[in-house]
């Protein structure tokens, strides 16, 4: 058994106050370790949402978890904005670095070839731009008067996702979404909530090998059925809409979210199951 | 043959797209998306469509970098944006409402407009809401602009807006949109009513055509059981029966 | 059936002397084409290996088809050194461009991305810096005193490679050599020789798609049976290693590599299987 | 217990890696492979080896651009050149002889040496044959260099020379060759005759460890069924009856 499985508890404990964490967008987000995140009172997260933000962001912002997000974009999709997000960034609760969606991809990217700084083309004229302050415009050094915006590196703490299967040598299985191994290859730390854990080696299968994080990325790995309830799972489970939909609802206000939380606290699907 | 408006715009936007290789749809996008597998339908020169947040080959993307690297080697035709404002330079704006940061309104994001934009050669601007709260003389923030300097790297750009009212195309020389069609039932007095910046008119404004039975047809056959993948509630809305 | 199958003669045409073309290095490499190019009588090639290359370079530089060669190495790994390459470098009849693998990869990468350059850490102080004119140090805009090398993108006009399994849709599998993507995304074309070719679409099979080369890709399929012979293809066969040193000694001097090339010219395995 | 030169030359390696989490291995490096892949079998904290060209889990790469990113990440602990001349610098020439490009001798090329050098902390440089045109005064033409100014970014560099006389220790401060020890059979006079550039010795020169019974059995038993994978003619060589 690889020293890398750890209970939900000890995963949570191993995010501290001040981490800058990267997000997957929708599917593979670990829910149920927000959830618990929350309830360890977790401070002054440095969120970064790849390349965008929906529930968890949402959620993580109205609990008082978060100082700043960088982000292309939060919002709950067709259940609309995200609320808890939108308010605070306008009482400038939060700080909010905007970027793109390539410009997050980017800056990961350049993390996980060890690039103090990558080029993207567009941005420039953008109030996007204008407001980053550690984004830059340099000259293309092999074209005269093409200025081109160069990006640091975007190098967090820790990368969380929830995935289907793990294996018990501590590779994890991503299937199709292969994105995930530029935030673990970018992040110091990897942890990872799973529904199932298997006890053959899954690089060991020529099949699955090709969508396998290896386990040198893998920090910690904790079996967590329902993990990313109540968001998606490819083949696992669908979107529970009415749950996101009640949320949605309960977000809109400080008191309903409050209360809302409580619920969670007291409990949620994730444990119970 | 009696079409909805979501069908006319389907339709409209679809004109944009026919023999354009490889044509991409973003998220929240059901009626570009629907006008993007028409013309697929219709054209042998679409050779993919590719639809964010779709689960069924062969509209799926690899993810967000496959879409941006894409683009960026000059392999998407088209894509859409949209914008809680837009300007009539077509700046674009999906950020929010006041002085940023601490916005009166914040929307999600820039999401992919601040490149995509400057990436992809034909960007159809599309709003279901035609309004002076959303056409406004100059949006509150740039979230992606309209219109670059000369000596920028801008292989694309906004070319056309579709609204509930009408169609504009934007001539990039002259920084302008540019009436191209009023929908039936409706005048170019409520257009500009509702539009807040200036646009170039013809001397005598078009009806956009109406959608042929041919084209309704294949909408409700082919379009609609692909475009309910990604969007199942639009389509039971459009297409109840089908 | 899809319009990018064709016959490897017809492939073979679309290949235009003075292309720039990227090969990859081993497995995956397309044997039969290059023969077929070599009858053909290709000229001027500049031949990209990624990373680096083995007999097929080395093959298509004694037949006199190439003029520029850019590399991290050309070898025949335990068989010993490229003879027709040293002899060529030697003599002055290539142009060579000597690169450092990542420095290739990133190449490719910068033009994967429509980025018109990509920095690289390393290379400072070595001569491969010194005699490429086309790369260049520059300050590290977030950080003082740090010089660091950008390379220019690496676009070429064509990629080719060999591969297992194609479908009649015109997308390929390549199994774990998922570097093909960089090198498809980074060419204009893509031509692709493979063993076989499948009626089903391999994208709709969930365990295939993540090692599946797209469509939007690929101009171009042959169905070429041994087509990497006498070198290998995982899951389908290994070396042919007598072909392979029997290449290596006759590659020794011009006159028995001449012998070889005719020999090769009059039959092939890969056309009689 | 009797034991061949190979197998020194292994257990000699492998006392560089033990404690290092993540070990790669180049092509054509069948001696470091196995020293990796013997420090794996002793060392808990050796988490992985990866061994370019292998195909067994657990010791594959996803690719080239894998193993490179991953030293770009700080994840490479140790890698291993050679070089067809290496100077007293640690200057590796895997380019060729003669005046650059036209060259004498032209070999394979840089490969991966002029990234790889900077970036892993501990370089091991092995050579097989310990002669004055491998080990020169100075090389033709600096593949990769063995140190920096002190502006450059290098978190890596060479850490060893091992030969089938002798091991040196690599200062980076004073820039030059530190004879570890000499093996067995042979004499500093015999290393000195050989080397064609100076090195510092110490008062004492020790001899190198014999490999143990228990570290011989291990080589024997554990290592060379793995090794044999990508390198089968030398396994075959070297284990005749495994």
């Amino acid at each position: 058994m690889n020293s890398s499985i750890v209970s939900l508890g000890e995963m949570a404990k191993q995010i501290k106050n001040g981490h800058k964490v990267v997000l997957f967008k929708d599917c593979s987000v670990p829910m149920e370790l927000g959830r618990t995140l929350i309830k360890q009172g977790i401070k002054d997260l440095h969120l970064v949402t790849v390349p965008t933000g929906s529930m968890l962001p949402d959620m993580l912002i109205g609990a008082g978890c978060v100082a700043t997000v960088e982000t292309s974009g939060v919002s709950l999709g067709e259940f609309g904005l995200a609320p808890q997000f939108g308010s605070a960034v306008k009482s400038g609760r939060i700080k909010i670095l905007d970027a793109t969606c390539p410009a997050i991809y980017a800056g990961l990217q350049a993390a996980e070839k060890g690039l103090p700084f990558i080029p993207l083309r567009g941005l420039i004229g953008s109030d996007v731009l204008k407001n980053r302050e550690d984004f830059r415009v340099i000259d293309n050094p092999f074209m005269k008067n093409d200025p081109i915006v160069v990006l640091p590196a975007i190098a967090p703490d820790v990368a969380i996702f929830h995935a289907g299967m793990a294996d018990v040598y501590g590779n994890v299985y991503i299937a199709r979404q292969a994105e995930l191994k530029i935030i673990s290859h970018a992040a110091t730390k990897t942890l990872v909530t799973v529904e199932e854990i298997v006890d053959f080696n899954i690089l060991e299968q020529p099949e699955l090998a090709p969508a396998v994080l290896s386990a040198m990325y893998v920090d910690g790995i904790a079996l967590v059925p329902n993990g990313a309830w109540p968001l998606n799972l490819p083949g696992y489970y669908d979107y529970d809409r009415s749950s996101i939909k009640a949320y949605a609802i309960a977000a809109e206000n400080d008191s309903s979210f409050k209360t809302w939380l409580e619920t969670q606290n007291s409990s949620s699907k994730g444990n119970s199951n | 043959m009696n079409h909805s408006i979501e069908e006319l715009l389907i339709a409209t936007i679809a004109e944009f797209l026919y023999g354009l290789k490889h044509i991409a749809v973003g998220v929240l996008s059901p009626i570009p998306g629907s006008a993007a597998l028409l013309a697929k339908t219709r054209s042998e020169e679409v050779k993919k469509v590719s639809i964010i947040g779709s689960t069924q080959e062969p509209y799926r993307l690899d993810g967000g970098v496959d879409l941006f690297d894409c683009a960026g080697q000059g392999r998407v035709d088209a894509f859409f944006l949209s914008g809680g404002q837009i300007d009539g330079q077509a700046n674009v704006n999906l950020t929010g409402i006041g002085d940023y940061p601490k916005q009166e309104t914040r929307w999600s994001g820039a999401f992919g407009s601040a490149y995509l934009y400057f990436l992809v050669p034909r960007v159809i601007l599309f709003r279901e809401e035609h309004s002076r709260r959303v056409f406004v003389p100059k949006v509150d923030f740039i979230s992606a602009p309209g219109v670059s300097a000369p000596n920028i790297y801008r292989p694309g750009g906004p070319y056309a807006l579709v609204t509930p009212l009408c169609q504009f195309l934007f001539d990039r020389n002259k920084k302008k949109f540019f009436l191209k069609s009023i929908h039936h039932g409706h005048s170019l007095e409520e257009v500009h009513d509702n539009t807040g910046f200036d646009f170039e008119v013809p001397e005598t404004v078009p009806v956009t055509a109406t959608p042929t039975k041919k084209i309704l047809t294949l909408i409700r056959e082919k379009v609609a059981p692909v475009i309910a993948d990604p969007y199942p509630d639009f389509a039971n809305k459009c297409w109840p029966n089908h």
